[in-house]
Order: structure tokens, then C-alpha cells, then sequence
């Protein structure tokens, strides 16, 4: 085991997947010359050449057309939309074509791409360049929805999206690039759709994703050392497909179910968990199910507002403790 | 600029007679299942939205002889004449507007999205500008691949003001890649004329340079002058001479789609352009270049007949399954989200 | 009272309110000489002329930076995006700035302007334009959106969302656009982010949107004559602002939740709704909340296929009925 | 094209003393401001990330200085040169820089976002390319409300290949609407050089023609030039006579933003641009037009005094209150999205 950054964990996906298949490919906005913005691609463009680590334009559509005509016709692309916020200009090439060709031809397309993309809060950005929008590509039929916490998650799961036959967002944290952690050497490869277990409690069932799970895990060190509540910590890791049976498999245990959710209040992916539970584990439950959310407002820049938005341990822990009773 | 001229005549014939013939077939194919499907509206067989091509039949005609068949089509919801153009079935065409089992994609996709991946029809898209970006995919694929094949991407002349076209166009070109992309230009996007919305005559020509490209306009009507730019396009690509952006002149006979009956458009025009109907005046040039009327004949005599054939067996294809409904979200097969 | 059409009562809903305010105006393509292809605006044009009312290009971030730009300098305008699915090449100017421009700036602008756009299924149109996307906009925090289900509600909503000093998304229904319905003559403003209880029951309590709506009512009258169920129907309206007091007023008389939703099943608005009632309502329910969605999957073509793909009045029944005991 | 020279001599002088004082007090205001945001950088003062526009100050002050007070600015995250410019407080862009409770925004915007509506600053837009349809829709409103205002949109040239730039200038070229869209060719997108992206050798200008234009370059180092520029550009659009698209070259002595210490460029670049220094040869100039030495001195203690004033003020400033999140996402001033 090497100790590696989140951001060393992605090019080390990339690197694993792209030795073993030459039809890997990674496009986009200063991802070769430069290794990326976040630095998560130094060292590609050195080792497998401009032909196959490629800067584009700055035109989003293009990229992700460009992947996905691609993947249509044989390659294994891998596009990385810088921010997440920038979805938003190519969002018809990936709800409206990527997401629905398949289906539309009758299954006459497999469209095996990856989109990387850095999502997320914390680094006092401002509004358009924060924003956490998992969410958006969850509501989307046709896509699989990828968001790891760990740098081992990275590689593992992003080899796994590479290798699935489907177009998969990958939703990597930018407040997570510089975290460090134990990866697998060798080549590793993940499966997409399974939730982890990270910490096993007896009161409160706490689901998290990407940035949320470190701090819901640090929120239920505190639960249980200072309030004597024993929390369960779920990571969620990947939202489509969603592994409703670990997550359904903890919740009956505790009778409680919490979401920490990065993404603004309404239509979050905590909206959708807590639905599936209400639905199917009503008679589970024993008391109300409670979403953690960062309000339903756009993201503010300065620290202190910043930082009193999105979900902390402080909000998790004080919002856990007034209503698990 | 390359206004294309026909300075050619019968003792000097750079096309040929077998071409000729497969030019006329593929126009008249396309002309008589438009005009079914026409029928079949009224009929209310045809459900949904349609856009005929009646009137550009050369131009996808003309494309359909000069590719290969590995080569790569993608279009517009206005797209059944580039998909019968390359060699899918009528009854697949028809089935699909019909909604029947034995559609192009078994009902699932409608008369916006004909695909027929075998035939290298690679879909028709049906939200303007989307399909620029993704045929240049295809073209970079092949690049990449070091394949032959070349990528033709049919869109209108509506679509050279959104963004997709722009960013195409411009990474197609940086990155030479081995496509053509052909603009329609019927003079309309839906109703509202083309000069109402772009502030230079030619929508896509007038923007070539832009993109470091060669200025071509081309009479559409023609089926003989698109078939050589047409062929000049594709080898430049095939050679790795990088994209090509053709603009061809032509005009829909009916409305933009089954709800329109086109009324907005002057009668002056549509008379003028009915008399440029490129299927009569080709069928003229056949007789020039000495072919006979027997020969003429027995060939609308067949396509009339496939037609019918194809139209018989679409009716008579069942509706499909509710079952497909849940497959092929997923590459597995299926549509499930969760375990 | 009149009777007008759905797509009638668009039209008088924007002539009063340009009749005015002469800073209302209408842009977007085929709009003005055609009338809109749904011709939801005929006779707009000969009514207030071309400098009023404005064919554009094909362009629909220029439509809407134009609506945004004219927004912020003292104007009110409407701007039509034909099919909803197009918001997704537009996405950014929505959601990245329309909705968020006035909180970046500390509330420097207004934005008021109105997105009138044709949502959702049953024209047999297939996946790219027959989406129902309402919950795309209620995801993004800084929009307003109005789903209105009868013409009444079309003109009065309308001319409220054309007088809020917020962005509205207002999504016109397709399938309704020929209905009929009685309309108040004269100057006809409603409110927007009341919802309203269409009919009265005692056990269980239908929420539903826009096409959803009928079919609610439909499926409570068969559910009262032939299987002795009673249900509220309480027709939404408005996801943002939302009326969850009368929404969770009509939960709490008979213990059981239902939505019924057009868009696909995740993250959809009936998972928002769903979780407030989770959390807020928990101790007042009798049973499992229920959604009835569109399946999460693109939309097919074909008649048959569509009908069995959205929710029907059958659907909606059988489910009741299956799970209300 | 139209390659802007200074024919201009001492006894021949278009421009006058009192414009060329305000347009170096104009450059220097930008230079001194945003050195001083570099330097707090490094004491972490400034949060977040951060995109000065040293080195091409020439464009903002010239633009700044020929615009009337109502006319509207549209700029990107590179936008504090283009803010100032139109007369906003240092204290207010510092203080949003450094997150301060005197900030422009109240600090919740950050130094993306810089917007002064009193000033006619409408706004920063940090997502590339989404402002040129904006700035477009505040041109067709004061074309609309039949008022003389004209907007300016700047950008970079690397905004000249996505979709928004094509469909804001397509549209303000067939409105004829009051705009004047103003590239700022830094020869970088962020870290790419922008001939690797581009097909033609002037992103902006060689596509004016795309929309009817004419083709506009100007050194955008030379703040006379582009002053002569920006008034034709504005005259002709208060005129009525539509937009104008206008590729200024210039050069960023620092990096993209503030991770980046700009080490892809090759040296001997940086070091001719540097000779280029938009300042020091304004200076010279102000010298060369009898302007005295000692005048020269006073502003520049003057706007040295100004910026550090500023830096207090802002240093000073508390931090926003955390009640101010809930606050004005609505008009009604809240934040409340149910009942
Ligand atoms: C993004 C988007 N905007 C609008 C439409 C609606 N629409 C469908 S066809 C069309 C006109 C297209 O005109 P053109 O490109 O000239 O093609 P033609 O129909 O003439 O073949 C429009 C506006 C769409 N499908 N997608
Ligand atoms: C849609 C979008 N894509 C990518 C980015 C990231 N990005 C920020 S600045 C920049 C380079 C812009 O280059 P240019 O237009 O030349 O402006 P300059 O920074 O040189 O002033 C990029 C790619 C963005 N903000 N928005
Ligand atoms: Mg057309
Ligand atoms: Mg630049």
C-alpha cells in the first residue's frame, strides 16, 4: 500500500486503465501540458503522449461531444469538465444525448465514457465555481453517478468507471485533492454501486457522500465520546446505480436515518434516500427521517459565510443530538 | 467561394451512367416513402411529429453514393432521407413512424431518431446544434483509430446560430479531423426565414473562414454538382486534409413538420423552387446522358413497389412489446438503479 | 368567465400584462410571425408589434442572456424556451446565472423575468422532447417555478410570475395545451406558492402537478366509487415558492401521502415533498409515503409504450389501491 | 482590418492632456491595486483565487475613460482592472477580495464577482462566455427603453471558441443592438497557448466577418490607441450603428490566477512583452506631450496614497456578519423558498 493524495489517486486511475487499454483517452481544458488545474493529471501527457492526452478548447460541448462520438465508435473516452458548475453549458450533450441514445436506439450504442469532474465547496470560490451538483446528474435516467471520499475509492472506482460499458460522472471533491491516504498497489479496480460501512452504531444511521463522509464520521466520533449517541456511517460512493441494501441494511438497525448532503436543500439525493426509506421502511423507523443539507440558497465566497453554509461536524453533531432523542 | 457548375456533357461524363442511376434511385426512394409517410399522416398511421425531406432529396443522395460504408452519418430529426440514403430498410424507416415492432429502433426512439448503426447511420438528433459536436467525436475516433472512414454530419441552416455549431466547427478544425459537414440551407428554420436571424447571406459559407475553412456553396437541387463536391469533401478528409463545412442551397416542398402547412412562405417561392424539383430535372439528365425511358421507367416501377412492400409489411408489424420499455437503459440490458 | 383553451389563456395571460407594463415583452423563436409553435402566442404579434414581440435565432443562451440582461436593466421580460428539454443548452444562463446573480451581488439586481416553456409527455415526441424537467429547475436555489394545470391557473399564474421581481420558470403543460376550461374575464392575477385542495377526502391525500393533476382527480373519483377509498387531491402549482402548510394540512387528516410525479422517478420534486413530510410530519402519518413516478428512464416513442410509461389514472388507482389498506 | 498607429505629434494631439492624465491615472490605479492584491496573496490575505490583469491595463482604462457614466460594463473573473476602471471604490474591491464586510459584494461574491451597479460595473461572470449573451440582452434593452447607453463586454480570447460567444454576437449583429464586444487577446487561454485551439490567427478578429463585421485589431498595450478605438466603436454603436467586435493584443505579466506562476511561457515572451510594459511607455508618452515631470510625480503619490488608504480601510473592515447568507436570494430580501 502507497500513501497517496486524492488528486495522485486520479492520475493513478487514469495511468492503471490506460496502460491496460489503448482505446483510453482523456480530453479536456488544460488536462496534458499542465496536468490539470488541480494538478489530478501530472504526469500523463509525459507518459502516453499528445495523441492520447489531449487540451481542448475552451468549449464544453465540443468536449463531451467529442467523448461521446467517440465512445460510440469503439474508444474509451475520459473528459474532464473542469468544474462541476460548467456542466451546465454542456448540459444537453450530457442529460438530453449521452444519457439517452442508448435507450432511444434500442440498445443499437453502448457509450462507455468517463466525465471527471471537480464538484464541490470549501475553497471560497464563490457561487459558480463551488456549487456541489451530484444531485443533477442523479435526476438524469441513463447516467451512473460516481462521488469517492478516499483516495483509494479514486482509483479504484475510477478504473471501475472506466471498465463499465456505461457513461459514468465522476464527481471528484476539490476539498478532498490534497487528503492522503493508503491506495492499493498494483492495478485496482472497484466496483460501481456499493455502498461502504465505515462505522457501525447502534442509534442513527448517518449516510454521506464525498466531502460529508469525512465529517460525518468525525461528527460521530463526537456523537458518541461527548453525547453518548452511536452513530453508523454510511458512504454512499455512488449514487446510480444506489445500493439501497446496504443503506436499507443499516437503517434497520438503527431505526434512524440521517443524510449529510453538500448539494443545495431540494431535489438533493438525500431527498431521494429518504423517499426510498419512507416508502419501503416506514415500519422501520423510529422517528423522523432528517436531511443535513447546505441550504437552498446559491454558495457565498467569504470564509465565515462559507464555512457556516455547507453542512459541518459542528451542524451535524448539533442537529443529530437535538432530534435523535 | 465555389459555385459549382455541370460544364460537363455527354461525350465527357465524369460521373457515369451506373452512378447516375444509383443517384436517380436513391432520390426517388427517398421522394416516394416521404410521400408515404405523408399519406400515412393523414391516415393517422404516423404518429408523433415528422420532418419531410421532399424537395433535398440530392443532397443526401448525393452523400449517400460518395461514402463508403464504413463511413459515418449522423443528421437532424429531418433525417429518414440520409438514413434510406445509406442503405436502411424502408420498412425499419417506416416502422419507426409507425411506431411498430419492426421500426428502426422498435418504436422506442420515433421518426426523430432513426439510427442504423449497421449501415453507419449513427442517429439523428433532434435538439439543434447537438449532433455537430458528437460527429466530430466520431471523426476523432476514426483520427485516433487510424481508420479510413469519414464522418458526414447533415444539419440546417437554423443551426449555424447556436453554440454547438461553433465549437464543432472550431475543434474539428484545429484538430483536422476527417469530417464534412454539410448545412441545408432550405431558406428556413422553422418558419421564420434564415435572413430574419443570421446577418450575412450564406449562414454556414459566410463562417468558413472562421475556421480557417474554404467557403463552398453548392446548388442542392443537383444531385451530379453535390455528388462531386461531395466526393472532393471525403477524399480531403480521407487524405487527412481535415474538415470540410458545405453549404448547399435547396428548399422543402412541405411544411416544417406534420403540423405545418408552410403558409408563412410566399407562392412566388414555392413555385419557383417546385420548378427546380431536383427529381424531374435529374430525371431529364438521364435522358441527355442517353439512358433510356425503359430503363427510367423500370426503376420507378421497382421503387413504387418497395415502397408499397414496405409499407404492407410496417402495417402488418405488430406494436411493440411493453416489455422494452424497461430495457437497454443500461448496457446490461436492463434499467435497474438500485439493487 | 370565458372558456379558453390552456394555450388560449397563455396568450391572454401575456397580452394583459403587456397591455400594462410596456416593459413587458416577449422574445423566442417562432414566437411572434407563427404565433409559437404550440401557437400559444397568436395574435401577440399584430396586438403589440415587432419591437414587443421578437423572433430569435436559434439560440437559446442568446434568448436568455438577452431576457437576463434586459431583466437587470429595468425590464420584464418573457423569454420562451419551445421545449423544456432545450433548458439543457441553455442550463448555465439558468442556473449559473439567472438564478444566482442577485445573491453573488449582495442583491445589486433584479432579475424579473419569466421562462415559459412546454413540459412533459403524451405526444408521442420520444426522449429528447417530451421530458418533464421541473424538477431540474426546483434543484437550482434563486428560481421560482409554476406548473399550472388548468387555464384558469395558466393566465392568473402567468400574470403573476410576469409581475415577481424573481425569475420564474413557468412550465406549460403540452398535453394540455388544447384543454378548456373557464377563465375570469377581466384583470386576472393569482398567487404565486399556494397550492390548492381540488377535492376534500378522508383517507388519503394525492399531491400531484400539471398533467398529473386530472389524472389525480380522475383516479380519486374511481378510487371513491369503486374501491370505497377517499382521497384529498391537492394540486401543487408551485414547487418554489412551495405551500407545504397546505400540503402538510391535508397529510395530517388522513395519515397517508401519495405524489405523483411526470418527471423520472429520482430527485424528483415528490422526493422533496416526500422528505419534509419524513421529517416534519413523521408522528402524523399512518403509513408508508408513496411516489408514483414516471420509471427512471428515458421516454420511448411509441404510443403504447409512452401510455405505459407515464402514470396513468390506472396506475395511480392500482397503486392507491394496493398499499392504502 | 484596421491596425491602429499613432500618427499622432505633439502639436497634432486628438486626445489632449486631460484625457491622457486620466488615462494614466486610470492604468496606474489598476497596476497599484492589483500589485497590492498580489502582495496580499502571499499573506494570505486574499482568499480564494484571484486573475489580475497586469500587464494589460491599457484596455480597461481606455475603455473606462471613453465611456459615459450610464453605459454598462460586462467583464470576467479577470475584471477588478475593467471594475475600477468605471470609478468603484478600492476600499470595496480589496475588501471583497479579502472577504470583508466593506467589500463591493459584502463578500459574497468574491473577486469573480466584482459588481458596482452605480457605477454601471454590471457584473464579473466567472463561467466563460456566459456574459457576452447577457451584456447582448442589457444592449437590446437600451436599444428597447430608447435610451443612448452602450454596453462594453470584455472577454479573452480563449472565450472565442464556445458556443455563447457565437450566439451573442450572431444576435447582436441581426438586432443592431448597442455593444461593443471587446477581446482581450493574452495569447493564453488559462495555460494553453490559444494558437493551439484556434484555427486562424486572430481568434476574434478573423470571425467579425462571421457576423457581418468588420475585422478591428488594436495594441491593446497602447492606451491612446485603444481610447481612439473604443470611441469609434461607442459613437458608432450610440449611433444606432450596432455592434462592434474589437481583438486588442496584450499580455498578463503574472500568471493565470493565483495558483499558477505562469512557468509554460517561454522566457524570451515574457520578456518582450515585459519591454511592452503598457505603464512605463505611457509615461513616456505623457513626457513626450510636454506633460511635466512633477505632475506625473503628484498623481503617482497620489494613487500610491489612494491604494494604500484603501488596503487600511479594508484591512480594517470587519468580516461579514453570517446573518447576511439568508439574506437576498429573493428580491423580497430572503431566503425562503417555502410557507
Ligand atoms: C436547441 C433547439 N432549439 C429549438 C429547437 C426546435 N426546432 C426544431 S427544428 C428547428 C428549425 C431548424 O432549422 P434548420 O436548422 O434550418 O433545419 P430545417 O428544419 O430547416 O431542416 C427548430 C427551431 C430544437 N429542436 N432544438
Ligand atoms: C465554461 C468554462 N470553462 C472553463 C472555465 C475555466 N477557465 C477559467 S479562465 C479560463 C481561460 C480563459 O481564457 P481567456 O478567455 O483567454 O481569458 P484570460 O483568462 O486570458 O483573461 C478557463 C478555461 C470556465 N471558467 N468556464
Ligand atoms: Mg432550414
Ligand atoms: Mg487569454
Amino acid at each position: 500500500m502507497a500513501k497517496l493524495t486524492y488528486r495522485e489517486a486520479v492520475a493513478a486511475g487514469i495511468a492503471q486503465e490506460m496502460r491496460r487499454d489503448e482505446n483510453v483517452v482523456l480530453i479536456g481544458e488544460d488536462v496534458a501540458a499542465a496536468g490539470g488545474v488541480f494538478k489530478a493529471t501530472v504526469g500523463l501527457l509525459d507518459e502516453f503522449g499528445p495523441k492520447r492526452v489531449r487540451d481542448t478548447p475552451i468549449a464544453e460541448q465540443a468536449i463531451l461531444g467529442a467523448a461521446m462520438g467517440a465512445a460510440m465508435t469503439g474508444m474509451r473516452p475520459i473528459a474532464e469538465i473542469m468544474f462541476s458548475d460548467f456542466l451546465a453549458v454542456c448540459w444537453d450533450i450530457v442529460a438530453n444525448q449521452i444519457a439517452k441514445t442508448r435507450y432511444m436506439t434500442n440498445g443499437q450504442f453502448e457509450i462507455p465514457l468517463v466525465i471527471r469532474t471537480a464538484n464541490g465547496g470549501g475553497s471560497r470560490f464563490g457561487a459558480q465555481h463551488s456549487q456541489s451538483v451530484e444531485n443533477w446528474a442523479m435526476a438524469i435516467p441513463g447516467l451512473k453517478v460516481v462521488a469517492p471520499s478516499t483516495p483509494a475509492d479514486v482509483k479504484g472506482l475510477l478504473a471501475a468507471a472506466v471498465r463499465d460499458p456505461d457513461p459514468v460522472i465522476f464527481f471528484e471533491h476539490k476539498a478532498l485533492y490534497a487528503t492522503k491516504g493508503e491506495v492499493p498497489d498494483g492495478e485496482y479496480v472497484d466496483e460501481l454501486g456499493k455502498a461502504k460501512v465505515l462505522r457501525q452504531g447502534s442509534d442513527v444511521t448517518i449516510v454521506a457522500l464525498a466531502l460529508m463522509v469525512p465529517r460525518a464520521l468525525k461528527a460521530a466520533e463526537l456523537l458518541e465520546s461527548e453525547h453518548g449517541i452511536s452513530a453508523t456511517v454510511v458512504d454512499v460512493r455512488s449514487l446510480v446505480p444506489l445500493d439501497t441494501q446496504t443503506i436499507f441494511a443499516e437503517v434497520e438497525k438503527t431505526g434512524r436515518l440521517y443524510t449529510v448532503e453538500e448539494n443545495p436543500r431540494l431535489c438533493g439525493w438525500g431527498a431521494e434516500i429518504s423517499s426510498l426509506v419512507a416508502e419501503e421502511l416506514f415500519y422501520d423507523l423510529d422517528g423522523p427521517i432528517v436531511r443535513i443539507t447546505t441550504p437552498h440558497i446559491p454558495l457565498p465566497a467569504a470564509d465565515n459565510l462559507e464555512d457556516a453554509t455547507i453542512p459541518s461536524v459542528e451542524k451535524i453533531v448539533q442537529t443529530i443530538r437535538e432530534t435523535a432523542g | 467561394m465555389n459555385d459549382q457548375q455541370n460544364n460537363v456533357s455527354p461525350d465527357n461524363d465524369d460521373i457515369g451512367e451506373e452512378t447516375r442511376l444509383r443517384l436517380y434511385r436513391s432520390q426517388l426512394e427517398i421522394r416516394q416513402l416521404e410521400n408515404r409517410a405523408h399519406d400515412m399522416f393523414l391516415e393517422n398511421l404516423v404518429k408523433g411529429t415528422s420532418h419531410l425531406a421532399v424537395g433535398q432529396e440530392a443532397i443526401a443522395a448525393a452523400f449517400g453514393v460518395a461514402m463508403d460504408s464504413e463511413d459515418y452519418t449522423f443528421c437532424t430529426y429531418r433525417g429518414h432521407a440520409h438514413t434510406l440514403a445509406r442503405g436502411a430498410s424502408m420498412t425499419g424507416v417506416l416502422g419507426e413512424l409507425m411506431g411498430r415492432q419492426c421500426g428502426l429502433l422498435g418504436g422506442k426512439g420515433g421518426s426523430m431518431h432513426l439510427t442504423d448503426v449497421e449501415h453507419g447511420v449513427m442517429g439523428s438528433y433532434a435538439i439543434i446544434g447537438a449532433h455537430l459536436p458528437i460527429a466530430m467525436g466520431a471523426a476523432w475516433s476514426a483520427q485516433y483509430r487510424g481508420t479510413s472512414q469519414v464522418t458526414v454530419c447533415f444539419f440546417g441552416d437554423g443551426t449555424t446560430t447556436i453554440g454547438a455549431f461553433h465549437e464543432a466547427l472550431n475543434m474539428a478544425a484545429v484538430w483536422k479531423l476527417p469530417i464534412v459537414f454539410v448545412c441545408e440551407n432550405n431558406l428556413y428554420m422553422e418558419y421564420t426565414p434564415i435572413g430574419e436571424v443570421v446577418p450575412v447571406e450564406h449562414p454556414a459559407a459566410d463562417r468558413a473562414s472562421a475556421y480557417g475553412l474554404e467557403s463552398i456553396i453548392v446548388d442542392g437541387n443537383d444531385a451530379d454538382a453535390v455528388y462531386r463536391i461531395a466526393q472532393k469533401a471525403i477524399k480531403l478528409a480521407r487524405d487527412g486534409g481535415g474538415p470540410s463545412l458545405i453549404e448547399a442551397k435547396t428548399y422543402r416542398h412541405y411544411g416544417h413538420s406534420r403540423a405545418d402547412p408552410g403558409t408563412y412562405r410566399p407562392p412566388e417561392e414555392v413555385e419557383a423552387w417546385l420548378a427546380r424539383d431536383p427529381i424531374p430535372s435529374y430525371r431529364a439528365r438521364l435522358a441527355e446522358f442517353g439512358i433510356g425511358e425503359e430503363v427510367i421507367e423500370a426503376m420507378e416501377t421497382e421503387v413504387d413497389a418497395a415502397v408499397d412492400e414496405a409499407t404492407e409489411t410496417a402495417k402488418a408489424s405488430p406494436i411493440p412489446s411493453v416489455d422494452i420499455i424497461d430495457k437497454d437503459v443500461w448496457a446490461d440490458g436492463g434499467c435497474a438503479w438500485r439493487n
